[in-house]
């Protein structure tokens, strides 16, 4: 599946900038001295002055360039404080806000671990931005099937390390950790483990430190932890053992016509995905496979019991159809009773 | 080669083309595409100055200097034969002696 | 933001009268509009480089040039007064004889 | 980031100078630090125009003018012995009458 990285370093984008806003006619700007960046412009910039990186570079858009207009020229520009560029420095391959899906399908969505990108996933960065991605924390290395950057495929390890050793790759690659990448394909129908467990503290770390600290609060009694989760949730989560029949794609695809697109599951979302079988569950059950399939069922909205009915419906269906679809068995949990007035 | 491949390659050329200014450790390097021009284009009383010297005077001195070069050849060429002509009449009155 | 809206911002933004750095096809265009000046200046022991060429070297070359022209050009005008005195001598004890 | 990494970080940011991009009374002004370089560089098919002129031309033209310039001295050099050579016959001829 495609990754697509979600951050730019664009001068154009309001979000890079202190105040929340690209610098106005007439204003002084200033990149931080020791940060390596490249930067896009696709528009035209009037300014007054412009302190720019000791490594770096900036990328002109046809049409795109600046002008010198003297400072306070503009009344509208504001007085004397510079427009300064954030940290460029400051997005993590490991932040799972920063990725999205290539192939979104409305009602599907990723535990948390799974939204960076995993072993057998194909990463975009797109050509149309400039970006700055930061390996680690964590002296790791991240494993994935191939990198399209600068509107190149990087699938050969050889090529990407020539890439990640070129100035364009140093311009937009950095940080303790290593990227590397295996062309081989999950061959696997029931699909692969994502294989980010390892990374997960790490992943989870990021993905608080955007939400400003730790977890919140779940809204719900006894909630639940799904493998891959950086937070306790609200739901349901029902956990397969498969056969060599199963096919992952054709399960999920048939959850979201069968199920999902009914008018009393609307507002759901489910995430379906092969996840290492927790150790306690595994002696717990018996079983022999070290993996299972986590189906995960939340509620976008405020509805309650829905998430609960389509559990049940779910395993209705493994009941009567499951030797077809290739489950062996299968089991559920719910969350508890909402809590009303919790975050 | 099928389409996606094809857009592909054109995107990353155009990425390639795209003009831009770097700085490599303090240096300031300002690069264009294999086939794109740096122009520099004045109006009628704008200037380009590289370190307080104007380029469009040294332009300028270079197709001086470059004339003075050929009508300084030219005076060479026509010296020699003026002298040698006046040689030649001395030469002669001597032999009518 | 669509195309028509992101060029509307940037007429907005760059005044075609100042002085300025734009890329065009790929080609990267600096411009002076009315009397203003586009300038590069490094510091004392920076050098300013086009393609490989050093600006200042060719500048110096520029004027020694000059330089060394301006000497021609007063050689070869006392090279003929300096024959034709030997040659008026030489004439003059022709006419002694 | 540890103490040393942060020191050296900083000795690199007294070493070196922020290029910088800036209006000085309307004027465009590119600068780098004491002894940072500013660069032009095109690719192999491109080149470098001040306002229709080719700098790699000017460049080549630079060279040839000096080239020429050479060619010049040495005719002029061999000019005035060669004359000088005739008029020393010329004289000795007037001895010998």
């Amino acid at each position: 599946a495609d990754k697509v990285w979600v951050p730019n370093t664009n001068f154009d984008d309001a979000t890079n900038w202190s105040q929340n806003r690209t610098p106005c006619a007439g204003a002084a700007v200033e990149f931080p001295a020791d940060k390596t960046v490249s930067v896009l412009v696709r528009e035209g910039h009037s300014i007054s002055d412009m302190l720019l990186p000791l490594d770096g570079e900036f990328v002109l858009a046809s049409g795109a360039g600046f002008g010198a207009a003297d400072a306070g020229s503009r009344p509208d520009c504001g007085t004397g404080a510079r427009a300064r560029f954030l940290d460029p420095d400051r997005f993590l391959w490991l932040d799972p806000l920063l990725w999205r899906p290539g192939d979104a399908a409305s009602g599907l969505f990723s535990v948390d671990a799974e939204r960076v990108p995993c072993l057998h996933d194909d990463v975009v960065f797109p050509s149309d931005a400039s970006f700055r991605v930061g390996l680690g924390p964590g002296a790791g290395t991240v494993r994935v099937r191939s990198v399209q950057a600068l509107g190149q495929t990087l699938e050969r390890e050889e090529d990407l390390a020539a890439f990640l050793a070129s100035r364009a790759g140093r311009l937009r690659f950095h940080g303790p950790g290593a990227l590397s990448v295996d062309p081989e394909a999950c061959t696997d129908p029931s699909g692969c483990v994502c294989g980010n467990a390892e990374a997960q503290p790490w992943i989870c770390a990021a993905l608080l430190q955007s939400l400003g600290g730790g977890c919140p609060q779940a809204a719900c009694l006894e909630p639940l932890r799904p493998e891959g989760q950086c937070c306790d949730l609200c739901g349901a989560v029902v956990s397969l053992t498969h056969g060599p029949a199963f096919d992952l794609q054709r399960y999920r695809a048939r959850l979201l016509h069968a199920f999902l697109s009914l008018p009393q599951y609307q507002g759901l979302q489910v995430a379906v995905s092969k996840v290492p079988r927790p150790p306690r569950l595994r002696e717990a059950s018996g079983a022999k496979a070290d993996t299972e399939i986590q189906v995960v069922l939340v509620e976008a909205g405020p509805e309650i019991g829905s998430v609960g009915r389509l559990a049940r419906a779910l395993l209705a269906d493994i009941a009567e159809h499951g030797e077809a679809l290739g489950i062996l068995s299968a089991t559920a949990r719910e969350s508890g009773a909402p809590v009303w007035g919790g975050s | 080669e099928d389409g996606g491949l094809a857009l592909q390659r054109q995107k990353r050329n155009i990425d390639l083309q795209q003009p831009r200014m770097t700085a490599e450790r303090g240096n300031l390097v300002f690069l264009t595409g294999s086939a794109q021009n740096i122009e520099f284009r004045t109006g009628s009383l704008g200037r380009i100055k590289l370190n307080d010297e104007d380029v469009g005077e040294c332009f300028h001195q270079i197709q001086k200097n470059k004339d003075d070069i050929t009508n300084l050849k030219r005076s060479i060429v026509g010296l020699p034969q003026n002298i040698s002509n006046q040689i030649h009449q001395l030469d002669s009155k001597l032999v009518d002696l």
